[in-house]
């Protein structure tokens, strides 16, 4: 699973991109989200307010339900501020 | 009608972009553009646009696409600037043109309400005195692109 | 702010007057477009422009004064043409320009809206193989216009 | 006082511009109308449609019931058509 991170997300966790394999019980984005946050203290930071979290899977935006598979690519960034 | 989508660090050229949509031909009556320019707020120094490739071509292909199915649109331009904008400068270029103005009007004004809140860019600011900080998302556009969802 | 208001027979350069509203500032964040063209409906092969000279340049005035009343413009231009104007040719530009986008995008659709119903303008037609035609006024024009009108 | 004719007014009346001097029952837009419809065949033509009819006094939009003097500049004119 391709997982890439965007504005303050990226800052906090020390790179853009990253290429893993979560466990099989990871399903959907929420516990994605909840897998990746154990990963590092920068992860924990990045992921401790999940209220200003968007996700998207394979460049489309995806609620917390959403699935998740392995080939996804999944990004994780702030709401977004363009325009 | 193929809509002409740039995500640049290079400015645009609002006169060229213009004679684009119009050029040689004789059924534009209305053309409707918004042009976002950098504010120097707070001592403002720069402001540095992030993206996230491949996604923002698609979400803006999405959006143009809804636009030219709501409205008889005869051209559709969308440019957005990423990198580093200093104050003064422009950002984004949405560019309509329509038989009637109605349409090159309201268009114009979704595309700009859409993308500030359903395109992947992000922007920081850098202060004069090396303060930084990211632009936080307002309630306020998303009120704005709320009142284009069909009832 | 000091609108500029231009009744001319000579083309616009909307680079031009663009860059006249924010050279050497950094306080605009919006800057909103309409220009209007000669379409070739019908076998046009000219619109001719008659006007009221004085009363039209007073009355666009105070169009413009009621929309620096209403929004918070940092720059206001209206150019509209006079004589005759061949098809595919702009025959008019709106511009404002404000610090956010909905002020700029709002004052320009209402000032256009007005221009087409409340500034003393006529055109006349003008056909391959000689006949003409004096442009009826529309009553979608008067519901445009009446929509900005205070509840 | 000046009476001023644009668009088709002016085409069927065949000049622009007049310096006349009505008789003193002509008060108001209205009146003035009746009046110079009575001027001329073209005149007539111009004048025999009134809701077609726009009218400025002063270089003010002015209704049927606005008043007229001496020293007026009035136009009468079709619906505009501008922008």
């Amino acid at each position: 699973m391709r997982i890439l991170y965007f504005a303050w997300v990226k800052q906090r966790i020390g790179v853009g991109e990253e290429e893993l394999s979560p466990p099989p019980e990871v399903r959907d984005v929420a516990g994605l989200i909840d897998w990746l946050a154990g990963r590092s203290p920068g992860h924990a930071e990045a992921f401790a307010n999940r209220k200003t979290i968007r996700a998207a899977v394979n460049q489309d935006f995806a609620g917390p339900d959403h699935p998740v598979a392995a080939g996804d690519e999944v990004a994780f960034f702030p709401p977004v501020t363009g325009g | 009608m193929t809509p002409r989508i740039a995500i640049q660090e290079a400015p645009f050229d609002l006169a060229a972009e213009t004679a684009r949509l119009t050029a040689g031909r004789q059924d534009v009556g209305g053309l409707a553009s918004f042009v976002g320019l950098c504010r120097a707020d707070d001592g403002l120094a720069a402001m540095v646009l992030e993206h996230y490739p491949g996604m923002t071509e698609r979400a803006i292909a999405r959006i143009a696409a809804e636009a030219a199915d709501r409205w008889p649109l005869l051209g559709l331009t969308v440019i957005h600037r990423v990198g580093r904008v200093e104050p003064g400068a422009p950002i984004v270029l949405v560019l309509t043109a329509s038989a009637h103005r109605t349409a090159a009007l309201e268009s114009c004004a979704f595309l700009i309400d859409w993308l500030k809140t359903g395109a992947p860019f992000w922007k920081r600011e850098e202060f004069e005195g090396g303060a930084e900080r990211w632009v936080e998302a307002k309630a306020a556009d998303d009120a704005a692109a709320a009142r284009w969802k069909p009832a």
